[in-house]
Formats: C-alpha cells, structure tokens, sequence
C-alpha cells in the first residue's frame, strides 16, 4: 500500500496528528479515546507491516533534511529499532485501553492533555526507534523527555511538581551535559554520526579518551538509570499508573538502554570496542547498579516504588549484557528488553489496578488482597516470575542468552551478579506474592471491592499472557536480533 | 545604473525616504503604516541582496560616486547580508505584530515622532551593518541609538525614563568610545575605509596607537552590545520599553554591535596586531564566561518576566562573545549563527510576552498561573522559544550551540572546560524557563484574580507564529543562515 | 611661536574650566562655565586652523548648547547634591582611561608634523581634487557635502531624530490655557520683556544675527560655513527673539507647525537629493548626475540643495527644541 | 620639545578624565550631562588636533591660490563637524529625559530615584 520509506514517516505523522486530533476532540470524552485505540492501532498496523521486511534482511531507509551540512535527519530501520517500535507500538493498545479503565476510574483531570501528550510520547518512541543517526535519535530523545514531563507532573501538587522537577532536570541534564557533547566529540572525530554497523570510530580515537567518551555516552544516556543517575524514575512514580507501565517500563527506559546498546554496535562497534580495556567500566557500573537497585527494592514498601528499582535493575541487566560484548549477549540484550517489557508492563498494571481497586499502595496493606483481585494478582505473579527469571517466562529466555554471553566471555563477574541478583529479585516478590493469597486481610479497604474496571484487567491479562508466549515463540525474534552483528 | 544595482543603497534610502513623511502624518494609524511599508520594503530588499551573496560574491556600492577610500562605500558581503535580514526583518515582524500593542501603548500624539523614529532605528541598524566606512558606523551607529531612546522613552512607567537616562549614558560612552578608538586608527593610517584600514595597518610600525584603538573600539561595543559587566543599562531598558519596542531592539540592536565587533577586530585587526586573537580572546572571554553563568543566575532569580529574558539576554551575548572570542571558523560560525537565532528566538518570545501582557496587565511570572490554559497559543510559542534558549534539538539554538560547542572543542584543554561551561549554562537556562512554565501549566490562578478575556488577538498570535515557525524551520533546516555564516566567518578570517 | 603659546594657554584653560565645573556644586555656574569651556575650545579650533568647526562650536556649543542647559535647570534644579564622595569605581576607570591614552599618544605624531601619516594619505587628494571635480574653494564644504555626503546625511537625520525625542518627551503636554488665562500666560511667559534696555538692544541684534545666518549658509562654498552653522545661527536669532520677547511671542513668529515643517522637510529635501541622483541615473548622493552635460555643475547644484536641507533641519530642530524646554516651564 | 607637541593630546586625556569621571560619580542628572559633554568634547579636541599641519591655514583655496600654499587636513574637520552635531543632540535628548524625570520621581538625584524604585 506504502512504499517503505513512507511507512516510516507514517509511523511518525501517525501519532502526530492522532495527538491533534486527540486535542480536537477534547470535549468529547468518547470521541477522545475512540481516536487514542484508532490511533494506537493504526500505528501498530503500520509499524508491524515493516517486520517481514526487516526480518527479510531489508533497511527501509528516509531521509528527511539536511539539518547541519553533513547531518541530516535521516531513519533507517534496522533489527534493534524495529524491535523496539513493534514492542512499543503495540504495547500502546494494551496501555489505552488500560488508561481508559485507570482515568475513568479515578476520575483524573487534564485527561485531554494526558493522553495528547502521550500520543507525543509515542511518536518521539518511534523517532529514537527509527533514527539513522545520532543526531535523530538525540532530538526524538529530546522529545520524549519534554513530552513526558507534562505526565509526569499530571497531579500538579507541590510534591508532584517537584518530582517532575527532578526527572526532567535529570534527563535533560544529563543529556544536554553529556550526551551531546559526547556527540559532537564523535562527530568531530568521525565526521559523521550515522549509526554504521560496524561503528564509526574504529582507530580515530585511542585509550583513555574511548573510556571518557564511553562514560559520557553511558551516563549521557540518563534513561537507562545506571547508578548514580537513576533517582529520575523513582521521581517518576509520582505520574499516573498507565505513564508509569508504558512509558517507564517501556518505551522512555527502553529509549535509554536501546540508545546505549546502538551506541555500542553502530557508533563505536562491538569489536573495536572489544578491544579496549575500559568497556569494563561498564560491566561494573552495570553490575552495581543491579546488586545496589536489589538491596534498595528489597526495603521499599510502596509498590510502585519498588517496581522502579526493580526497573533500574533489570536495565542494567540489559547494559550488562550489551557491554559483554559477546554474539550472545547482545541478541540478550535486546530479548531482555521485550521480556522485561512484557513481564514489567504486567506488574504495573496490576499496581494500578490494585489503587483504582482498594486505593492502596503500600505493600504492608495488601496482604489477602489477592482473594479480592484474583486475575489481577496471578498476572502480577507471572510478571514477577519473569522478572526473577524462572521459566516458563519470558525472562527466562532473555537471561539465558545474558548468561551464555558472560560465559563466552568467561565474566566471572556478571555471573556471581546474575545469581545474585536473581536471588534478591526472588526475595523482594515472593514474600509479597505469597502474603496476597494466603494471609488474610489486614487493612480492610474503604469500600468492597472486586477486580478494576474490565478494562485495566484485560489490558493486564493480555500481557501476562504475551509473557508467556515470549517464552513458547522466541525463535524468530533471536533470529532477527542476530542480524545485528552483521556488518 | 539598474534597480538591482541600487539596492544596496536603496536598502537605506527607502527609510531615510519615509521617516520625515511619517514624522508629518498626523492621522490615526498613517505613520505605523507608512513605517511599516518601509520596513517591509527593507526586509524585500535585503532578502533579495542576501539572494546575491550567498554564490560567495562581495557588492561595493560607491556613495556619491566617489570611489574608496575618498568616498563612503557600502560593502555587503555574506555576513553583512545575514544581520541586515535580521535587523530588517525583525523590525517588520515587530511592527505588523504591534499594530495592535502599540495602539495600547503608546499615545496618539507621540505616535508619529515613534513610527519615525522606528523607521530611522531600523535604517541605523542596516547602516552600521552595511556600510564599509569605519566613521560612518558611528554616524548611524548614533541614529540608532538615539531612535532607540526614544523608542525606549515611550514605556508607560516612569521608570522607562530612568532607564532610558542610563541608556543614553552608557550608550553616548560607548560610542565615544569607539570614535576616539577610530581618532587614533585614522592617526595611524589615514584612512577611515575598512578595506583600506586593513591594507594600511600592516605597514604602520608604531603601534601602540593601534593597539589602543582595539581596545577602545572593542570595549565601546561591548558596552553597546551589553556583554556582562558592561551590561547595566540592559535589563531596565528592555524590561521598561514598550513590549514591542522590547522585541524589536532584543532580536537586533545588542547583535548589530556585535557585528560590528566582529569586522572590525577581524577583518582589520586580526591580520595585523600580533596576537590579536590572544588578546580578543583575554578580554573576550572571562567577560562571556561570567556573562554566561551570572545572566543566567541573575534570570532564575528575577521575578519580572521582561527582565527575566532581558538576564537571558545577557546570557545569550555571552555566547556570541565566547564564540568570537575562539576565532576559529567553527567558533565565528557558532557566533554569528546564534545572533540570527537568538534574534529569532528572543524576538518570538518577546511576542508572547508582548500578549500575555496585552491580556495579564502585568508581566509579573507569579501573576501568569494558569496562563498555559487560558492563552494555550501565546504559551506554547513562549515554551518552544524557551527549548530554543535551553539549545534543544529541533530549534535554533541546538544549531547555534552545536557549532559553538565544535568551536570550543577545536580549543583544545580549555576548550574542554569550554564546552562545559557553554552546556552549564544551557542547563541553567533550562531552569528558568521552567520557572515561568511551571507557574503556566502547573499553578491554578488565585481565586480571587480577575479572569482572562481568552487568548490574544489574532493580529498579534499569527505574527508570533510566524517567527517562532520560523524558529523551528531554522532548527530544521539551516541552510541559509549557516551557508552565509560560514561563508562570512571564512571571509573574517581570511581563509577565503 | 605666539600661536603655540596661545595654544598652550587656551589648552591649560579648558582644563581649568573643566576642572571647575567637576567641582562646582551650583549648576548654573557649571552651565555657564561650560558655555565658556566651548567658547575657549572654538578659539582653540580656530588656531588650529579649522574655522568651520570654530564656528560651529561656538555656535552650537556656547550658544545653543547653553540655552537649552539653562532651560533645563529651570525646569530641574540649581543645586547638584550628589554625595561629595561616592565609589572609587569611576575614580578608577578614569585614571585608567586617561593612562591608556597617554600610552598611546607617546607614540603619535607631534602636533602639525607634516610628515604625519593622515597628511599623506586621503587629505591630499581632497585638497588637490575639490578644485577640478566640485570647484568650490572651500574644501571641507566639498567633503561635507559631495565626497562624505552621506554621512553628513546620517547626520541630517541625526538632528531630525533628537528633534522628535525631544518633541516626544516634551511635547506632549500642552500649556493648560483653559486654567490659566491668557493674560496670566502671557505675563508668566514674558522673559526679559520688562528689561528696557536689553530688550531694546537685543532686538536690534536678531535681524543681524538672522542676516548672518543667511550669508553663512549661501556662502559656505566660498567660506567657513555651511547649513549647521546658518542654521544654528539662524535658530539663535528666533531663541534670542523669544528670550527677549517671551516664548509666546517668539512662538507667534516662528509657528510649531512651521518649525516641525521645516525640519522634516529639510531631512526630506537631502533624501530627495539623494534619490533624485538615482533616477538621473547615478549613485545615491552622486550630484554629478543631476546635470547631464557639466558634473561639476551637477555638484554646485547638489551642494547648494543638501546645504539648503541641513539648514533647514537645524533651523527648525533647533527652534522646536528651545520651544520645547520652554513651552514647558510655563504650564 | 617633543612633549609640547603632544600637549594636545595630554589635554585630551585630562578632558576624557575629567568628563567620565563627573559623568560617572556625580548623581545629579544634570551635572552627568554636562560631564558627558566634556566627554565629548574632548574628542573633538582629538581630531582637530590631527589636522593642523606647521605653517599651514584653513583649507579654503580660492580660485587665485598660488600653488605652494599648505592647507589644513579637511577631512577631521569633517568628522567632527558631524560629531558636534551629535553630541548636541544627545544632550538635547538627555535634558528633555532629565526634565521628565524631575516631573515623574521631583528630583534628579539619580541616588533618590534608585530608592524610590526599590520602594515601588
């Protein structure tokens, strides 16, 4: 119907005009969120109409404009983004229909500005996904760290308003500060930012600098929350529920850890950097910020919370295994990417619909509360199984690829971490869990309740379930990510 | 003799034309219109003069016939056709935004003296801009000047009266300045001509004269262009002015100077002074760096929005200076890119700020709650000029940031601490933007405020639009702006 | 010999002028020393033989200059009160400023050194041109107005612009007639009216006064003079009549609409000039072209039109101006 | 001998003192003026002092001038023909704002008018 290139500026214009549209239709609540699942489907079709190309080998490629004389914006889809947009798109119907259910629930205000601005958000996601360079992806990232805020900020208290505070002046601070120069270091060095398999660095730059340089993208990066920049997305928590599932389990921490994993195999190139000492910075920031982040969810008794620092872990899982540097590792990384999506966008839903619910969230008050909620508590169950990594889940899978690529390397390190890890995330989730179904009560709720709105329990059981069928149909989609070692 | 051999001069003929006609129209609504057609008319003839030097070519047109260096000529290269563009252009949108404002503000019975003198601002500015005679800056450089203070003089408060005291010192200082700079390089040379003050100044042997006028001549502009510490006569003049008149001397009068700068110490100085760049960059560049962090402090802790962007103002000089101060091409580019876009961005701004007070009566951030919904338009330019200001991706200031940044890493060690002061800065600019939407989107008004009609009207939201699309479309696609800085820092530091 | 040492003496006054009128604390005093601190510095141009600047500055310095300062007073006050002692910052910059220039000057050349780098460049070639392409004898009118005209028509404009920043800061405010009658106005607004003598005296001098104004703009080609200093000179003749006569009078004679008509249509004129230089074919301000056959009377034509413009505008800036300060101090 | 025919210029630098120093340190709008033209004044004394050429006269050659006349450089008398007008001008302007600024804040203390905003 669409030529490819078109497809990918639709993938864009989509959204776009969706959140136009989505403005125009303000007044009309119905109109509103017909135009949100229109959209999100569209979007869905559109970018999944792309797979079968990529898969096939094809890099659909568009070149925008010329924005500095030899930079241009330009996109070119490869295995990783395609991934990612296909993840994120798709995801976006759960979450509307999801956000149907939680805003109505709640009856939230600014509901018109909450979901134009996601709309945005989305759009920005398919940018980064797509970018063909640096350059691109730095102004979608931009984006979609601007776009956020306004949901972030939703509630507008005072305390809300200074958690946004912090999340934004975090993300842009650091890429601002660090990203971009960063990139116009590369870009004087390479003469180019275009995201070459391969990388574009090999031999123009030498030891120390290539650790300097790797630092500032890694921390640059803020979204993929390596210590000691990961206090944004606690902050975040702050945001309505569906902000938090889609976008900080999803797409805006996905963009940080996609970044840096591109950043690796296109900029500076798996081999060249191989062969540098200081990739093991890295490693151990990555192995910090997992054990850290364990022992700091370990204490939180507020759900969401909890769930942040378990997302800071898990995306270091992924850092970790981008920066192994092994064949292995890297389809890892990427496949942990989806699994955690899956597994993580389970578990605040079901946050979510717990506070719709019962109004509760603190964990100390929800004890029996899975008699009341059973769907709601099982998925909830089968996300944190994957997020321990326990078959037959999709983390399963995913941290299978991560181990093989630390054995490959014979990295003693990100094995002990793994074990480690997965020992704590078990010890965080279970005792939870089993508290839910077997003990009773203890805090009686305001009013009896059952299950969320059906909306928010569909949304959550069709996750839970994509969680499952990860781990039964991977196959195809480790084949795709290994092209990405491709030159 | 064809038109499009006269245009150069018809670029300051057509205002110098219309200024006594408007000066004598004493019907409502005759002199902004006859100001305005002029305006407009400039902008034309100054897209078309920056048509012809973007192929890289130079136009000298001889005033009175008279050939260099007897005569005055204009010399419009690549640089010179880039700021008249700004100048010119911001002086048109300014006006058509204002039709509205300015009717509000100022009175019936100064308006034809206003629109005159507002039409002579914009010819000054071009002068100084085009003109290829060291002299002849200052002659214009003084009609601009002098138009400015009465455009400042007209500001409803009393206190536009006092700062435009302060202005008319400091700005008399300033130019004084730069005559004794160009009474001592006519001592030396004999020549007021640029050109030819470049060609003589490499056989003089005493130089101490010399020397002296670079520094005179730097320090009278800096002090005209408001680079920090000699920025005191800014924040009031721009805060007290009429908006309009605000957007107008904020987009273009502190850049012209600037400008000035950069020809002088670049296309003479810089071949024929040992060192010069060495010591342009000792002067230069503790006075930006501190320009960079104390305007941007001074803007997160001023309440007055005007005054606020007139600190970022501040800020955005020091910018400019830093990049001249590199001389390097990327460096020179960086400057001479973000004075069109800081012209853009500030310009745009300054808009919206011109139409929240239209409705607000007060220009007092807390006093705007509850903007972001009550005047969604005039707020949203104002935020996408603010993410120009922060430098992001998208909006002109990344561009101008981008080269400036490759300037600065082309330093060397201290272009390392460089780039991290160019990008503290910006991240301190991130914070009072958001100071200003925070109170927008995310404070309810006081209960007890007086409610807002709506939105501005749209003869003042359009024009707004206009620039800040332009704004974005500059953040997009470079290509002029860039191609013709380029050009013109190549030309300055004679790599061409 | 005599003239250095006249210049020496005239030299070490200004100083001793200027130096008064820091100290001073009256400002009455500190305008009228000022008046003679540009008196004494148009002698000092004068020996050092530039007579048109002279004039100019003896005119508009001492003369105009003094007039409006004095306006000014009455309607401030007489007495500076700043403190006796403030920041070193000004004390700092000062000496600072003065010691960069004394740097500098150790290297210019001695005054009137013939082999001077600005006698051997551009100079030479004005005085050896004029003659064969404008032919007018005096030189600096030639450079004024034909080789530099373009300045001097920024300069135009200049005057024009400090005309309307003066009209617009002053002007809008009309005597409230309605509030005082007419008589009481008038009475109030009188001057030196009830001074028999001056008044006697000065009226004899305003035609002269104007006559000369006349003859120095019509015989700047030939002579020092020119459209600044005849219009100044004129507009001293109307400010020395209103002063004499009251405001109101010299108001009756010289009408606001007439003053602002003839500024804007003096700028007007030296535009025109410029632009009909274009439509004939030539530059912008190139005279040569307004005369298809002789250049040179081309220029003469040009010279005498511009020069007429600058008069024009001076006259009438200088007119509206002193009716500004005026006009207001009678309210 | 050398001094003396800088003595002009050392004039000039005393002038240029003195003018910024009142323009700077006095408070009283007025006196600032006066001071600002001194200021200016002593530029004019700059450029002048440039022109004079020993043995020589105004630059005004009548038709008749024998050949070996030496004349004054025309050309500083220009430029500061040009700048006396403006320094008139500003003055002009600065007064008519001291004016206004009696009329607005009833001094021209530049100090008291500083008080009297912080108080607004």
């Amino acid at each position: 119907m669409f030529t490819e290139s078109q497809t990918i500026l639709l993938s864009l214009l989509i959204p776009f005009i969706g959140a136009f549209g989505i403005a125009l239709a303000g007044r009309w609540p119905n109109v509103r969120e017909t135009v949100t699942l229109t959209t999100a489907v569209l979007l869905a079709a559109n970018v999944w109409s792309l797979l079968p190309v990529v898969y096939a080998g094809g890099r659909p490629e568009l070149h925008f404009v010329d924005m500095l004389p030899g930079l241009s914006i330009a996109f070119r889809v490869e295995p990783l983004g395609m991934l990612f947009a296909a993840l994120a798109s798709g995801l976006w119907i759960v979450n509307s229909v999801y956000s149907i259910g939680y805003m109505r629930g709640n009856d939230e205000k600014h509901q018109t500005r909450f979901y134009v601005c996601f709309a945005i958000a989305l759009m920005a996601a398919m940018g980064i996904a797509f970018s063909g360079n640096m350059l691109t992806l730095f102004i979608f990232y931009e984006v979609l760290t601007v776009s956020t805020y306004p949901l972030v900020a939703h509630k507008g208290d005072e305390a809300t308003v200074r958690s946004a505070r912090v999340y934004m002046g975090i993300l842009l601070g650091t890429s601002i500060g660090l990203l971009l120069p960063a990139m116009i270091w590369t870009y004087s060095l390479a003469g180019t930012l275009d995201f070459t398999p391969g990388g574009i660095l090999d031999g123009k730059i030498a030891e120390p600098l290539v650790g300097l340089l790797l630092l500032m993208y890694a921390y640059g990066v803020g979204k993929a929350a390596l210590m000691p920049v990961q206090r944004w997305l606690p902050a975040a928590m702050v945001a309505p529920t569906p902000v938090s599932a889609l976008l900080h389990a999803v797409a805006v921490v996905k963009a940080g850890v996609f970044t840096i994993t591109k950043v690796f195999v296109y900029i500076f190139g798996i081999d060249f950097l191989f062969s540098q000492p200081s990739h093991r910075l890295v490693i151990w920031i990555a192995c910090f910020t997992i054990v850290v982040s364990s022992f700091i969810a370990l204490r939180q008794t507020n759900l969401k919370r909890l769930l942040a620092y378990s997302t800071i872990g898990q995306l270091s899982y992924v850092v970790l295994a981008a920066s192994i540097l092994k064949p292995l590792s890297e389809v890892g990384a990427s496949m942990h990417m989806m699994a955690h999506a899956f597994g993580k966008i389970t578990l605040f839903f079901a946050a979510g619909a717990i506070y719709v619910a019962s109004k509760k969230t603190d964990i100390t008050e929800m004890r029996g509360i899975g008699r009341r909620m059973p769907w709601t508590m099982a998925a909830f169950s089968v996300g944190a199984l994957s997020m321990i990594g326990m078959p037959p889940t999709g983390g399963f899978i995913s941290k299978w690829y991560i181990l093989g690529g630390a054995i490959q390397d014979d990295n003693y390190l990100a094995l002990a971490t793994l074990v480690a890890s997965t020992l704590l995330n078990a010890a965080y989730f279970l005792p939870f869990i089993f508290a839910a179904f077997l003990y009773e009560e203890n805090v009686k709720p305001k009013k009896d309740h059952g299950e969320a709105p059906w909306p928010m329990v569909v949304a959550l059981t069709t996750t839970a379930l994509l969680t499952f069928c990860f781990f039964l149909f991977h196959q195809p989609i480790a084949d795709l990510e290994a092209q990405i070692l491709l030159k | 003799m064809t038109l499009y051999d006269q245009l150069p001069a018809l670029l300051i003929a057509v205002p110098l034309f219309t200024a006594p006609i408007a000066y004598l129209l004493r019907a409502h609504g005759l002199p902004w219109a006859a100001a305005t057609a002029a305006v407009v008319m400039t902008f034309i003839i100054s897209c078309s003069i920056a048509a012809t030097v973007i192929g890289g070519e130079t136009i000298v047109y001889e005033m009175g016939g008279w050939p260099a260096p007897y005569g005055i000529v204009l010399h419009i290269d690549a640089l010179s056709a880039l700021l008249a563009m700004l100048v010119t252009g911001s002086s048109a949108a300014a006006l058509i935004f204002g039709a509205k404002s300015l009717a509000d503000e100022v009175g019936e019975e100064i308006a034809p003296s206003f629109f005159a003198a507002w039409i002579l601002c914009t010819a000054g500015l071009t002068g100084m801009v085009v003109t290829g005679d060291a002299f002849n800056i200052f002659v214009f450089m003084e009609i601009s000047s002098l138009s400015t203070y009465i455009l400042v003089s007209a500001g409803p408060d009393r206190r536009a009266l006092v700062a435009t005291y302060r202005y008319i010192v400091m700005g008399t200082i300033g130019a004084t300045f730069y005559l004794i700079g160009v009474g001592f390089l006519y001592m030396s040379t004999g020549t007021l001509n640029t050109m030819d003050l470049a060609a003589r100044l490499g056989d003089v042997t005493e130089l101490r004269p010399v020397l002296v006028a670079a520094g005179f001549i730097t320090v009278g502009l800096a002090l005209k262009a408001a680079i920090f510490p000699l920025h005191s006569w800014m924040p009031n003049a721009y805060t007290f002015a009429p908006n309009v008149v605000t957007v107008f001397i904020a987009a273009a009068s502190a850049k012209v100077s600037l400008y000035v700068m950069m020809r002088i110490d670049y296309a003479i100085f810089y071949k024929n002074i040992p060192n010069h760049e060495l010591q342009l960059a000792l002067l230069l560049a503790p006075m930006a760096i501190l320009a960079l962090f104390a305007g941007s402090m001074l803007a997160i802790y001023e309440r007055n929005l005007k005054r606020l962007l007139a600190y970022s103002s501040v800020a955005q000089v020091g910018y400019i200076a830093l990049g001249i101060a590199m001389s390097s091409v990327a460096g020179l580019t960086g400057a001479i890119v973000h004075m069109f876009n800081h012209g853009v961005i500030k310009g745009g701004m300054f808009m919206a700020v011109a139409c929240l007070a239209l409705r607000y009566r007060s220009v007092n951030i807390a006093n705007l709650a509850g903007a972001g919904r009550a005047m969604p338009w005039t707020m949203a330019a104002f935020v996408i000029g603010g993410l120009g200001l922060i430098g992001v991706p998208l909006t002109p200031g990344f561009i101008s940031k981008w080269y400036l940044v490759l300037g600065a890493l082309e330093q060397g060690g201290f272009g390392a601490f460089l780039v991290m002061v160019i990008l503290a800065s910006s991240l301190l600019a991130v914070i009072y933007v958001w100071k200003v939407i925070e109170v927008a989107y995310f404070k309810e008004p006081r209960a007890n405020a007086a409610p807002i009609e709506g939105e501005a009207p749209l003869v003042m939201l359009i024009p707004t639009w206009i620039v800040v699309l332009t704004g974005i479309w500059l953040g997009i696609n470079s290509y002029v702006p860039v191609t013709l800085a380029t050009l013109g820092a190549e030309t300055l530091l004679g790599a061409r | 010999m005599i003239t250095i040492i006249f210049s020496l003496f005239l030299l070490t006054m200004l100083v001793l002028v200027a130096v008064a009128i820091l100290r001073t604390d009256n400002l009455f005093t500190a305008v009228m020393l000022s008046g003679i601190f540009s008196l004494i510095m148009a002698a000092n141009f004068f020996v050092l033989d530039a007579a048109d600047v002279a004039l100019t500055e003896a005119v508009i310095g001492a003369g105009i200059s003094t007039v409006l300062f004095l306006g000014a007073l009455a309607l401030t006050a007489e007495k500076d009160r700043s403190p006796p002692v403030g920041s070193v910052v000004p004390l700092i910059s000062a000496v600072a400023l003065g010691s960069v220039i004394i740097y500098a000057v150790m290297q210019a050349p001695r005054l009137g050194d013939p082999k001077a780098v600005v006698h051997n460049h551009v100079a030479p070639w004005y005085l050896e041109k004029t003659p064969e392409l404008i032919d007018v004898p005096n030189v600096v009118t030639a450079v004024l107005a034909s080789f530099r005209g373009y300045d001097t028509l920024g300069e135009v404009f200049v005057v024009f612009i400090a005309c309307m920043g003066v009209m617009a800061l002053l002007g809008r405010v009309r005597p409230r007639k309605d509030s005082i009658k007419l008589t009481e106005y008038e009475e109030r607004s009188r001057n030196l009216r009830h001074h028999l003598i001056p008044r006697i005296v000065g009226k004899m001098l305003v035609p002269f006064i104007v006559l000369f104004g006349l003859y120095v703009q019509f015989h700047g080609d030939f002579g020092p003079g020119g459209g600044f200093q005849a219009g100044a000179l004129v507009a001293a003749g109307v400010i020395l009549y209103s002063l004499l006569e009251g405001d109101w009078r010299g108001r009756e004679l010289v009408p606001e609409w007439f003053s602002s008509l003839l500024v804007a249509a003096g700028a007007f004129l030296y535009a025109s000039v410029g632009v009909a230089c274009m439509v004939m074919g030539g530059r912008f301000l190139d005279y040569s072209a307004l005369d298809s056959h002789d250049p040179v009377h081309g220029q003469h034509l040009g010279i005498l039109l511009v020069e007429l413009g600058v008069g024009m505008t001076v006259t009438g800036v200088m007119i509206t101006i002193f009716h500004a300060f005026a006009r207001r101090g009678v309210r | 001998m050398q001094l003396l025919g800088l003595y002009n210029y050392f004039v000039f630098a005393t002038l240029l003192m003195v003018g910024l120093y009142c323009v700077l340190a006095r408070t009283n709008i007025i006196k600032s003026l006066i001071g600002l033209s001194i200021f200016q004044s002593a530029v004019f004394l700059l450029y002048i002092s440039m022109d004079k050429v020993d043995g020589g006269t105004a630059p005004i050659i009548p038709s008749d001038a024998p050949p070996d006349i030496i004349y004054a450089n025309p050309l500083p008398q220009v430029l500061i023909l040009t700048a006396i007008v403006v320094g008139i001008s500003t003055t002009a302007l600065g007064l008519a704002v001291a004016v206004r600024i009696r009329e607005a804040y009833g001094t021209i203390e530049e100090d008291k008018i500083q008080e009297m905003d912080r108080e607004q």
